[in-house]
């Protein structure tokens, strides 16, 4: 790729973000996430994971913190990857009717 | 060369689909696992002081009957021997 | 609450009076409350009620067991509440002051 290619998908991509937070799309992805994430189950399997990590450790000895860093790694690998597809899928389509 | 650019732009929109899709799920995850775990702390904190209340009460309660057995028993003999004594003056 | 509660109940139980032992202040509140008990006449009128029980009994019928067990819900009825709420307000002072 060349200089010329480089500044025009910056140029795209400023457009593209500028877009997706102006028609509120950035958002709709977000609040897509949450739900797709409580109704899959994944809100109550990490509720789940923190009380074994508290119980595990004992209240006094767990911070927000601690307990953030401890369970990070099993809530990423725990988000379904029909999920993940269908972020995708949502974030495509869009793509398709706005990036022109 | 309208071809290439084409392609050049699909792919991209295809890159720029990935990132924006790891973007999102990243600062969600984060936001998420924060939150679960502020409230899952709180919950546990909560918890824990409803059972110190509670077993404060059932501590407090047993040192109460504890004490109250104790005094009773000593009541009782007290009396009954003080009764007693009062009898056998009394037959004299 | 989950079917731990019991063995959790156990243990903080157990560390509540192990405190209270520990230092001294388990005989102290035995001793705070035979004063107030004392105080506030409970002692006279279960004195008068062993007396009546003898007297409705018979002397010669009566052990201290039997009395005990005759005085023991009336002793525990006529404890004023006062006195209650005295005893768990200064064990909830206690274990605060003494928090780890």
């Amino acid at each position: 790729r060349g200089p010329n290619t480089s500044s025009r998908d910056l140029k795209m991509r400023a457009t593209i973000n500028q877009k997706l937070t102006e028609m509120g799309e950035r958002e709709r992805l977000k609040e897509l996430l949450r739900a797709k994430l409580t109704e899959c189950g994944w809100k109550d399997q990490m509720k789940a994971h923190c009380k074994e990590v508290i119980k595990e450790k004992g209240l006094e000895h767990v911070t927000v913190e601690d307990l953030v860093v401890e369970i990070t790694p099993k809530g990423r690998a725990l988000v379904p990857d029909s999920v993940k597809k269908e972020l995708l899928q949502r974030i495509r389509m869009f793509l398709a009717q706005h990036a022109t | 060369e309208e071809a290439r650019r084409k392609q050049e732009c699909e792919a991209f929109l295809v890159q720029f689909s990935f990132s924006l899709c790891a973007e999102v799920l990243r600062d969600v995850l984060a936001e998420s696992i924060q939150q679960t775990a502020r409230e899952q702390i709180q919950e546990a904190e909560i918890d824990q002081r409803e059972l110190e209340a509670l077993c404060t009460e059932q501590v407090c309660t047993g040192l109460l009957e504890e004490t109250l057995d104790t005094e009773l028993t000593l009541l009782a003999e007290e009396v009954l021997e003080a009764e007693l004594q009062h009898i056998h003056k009394y037959i004299k």
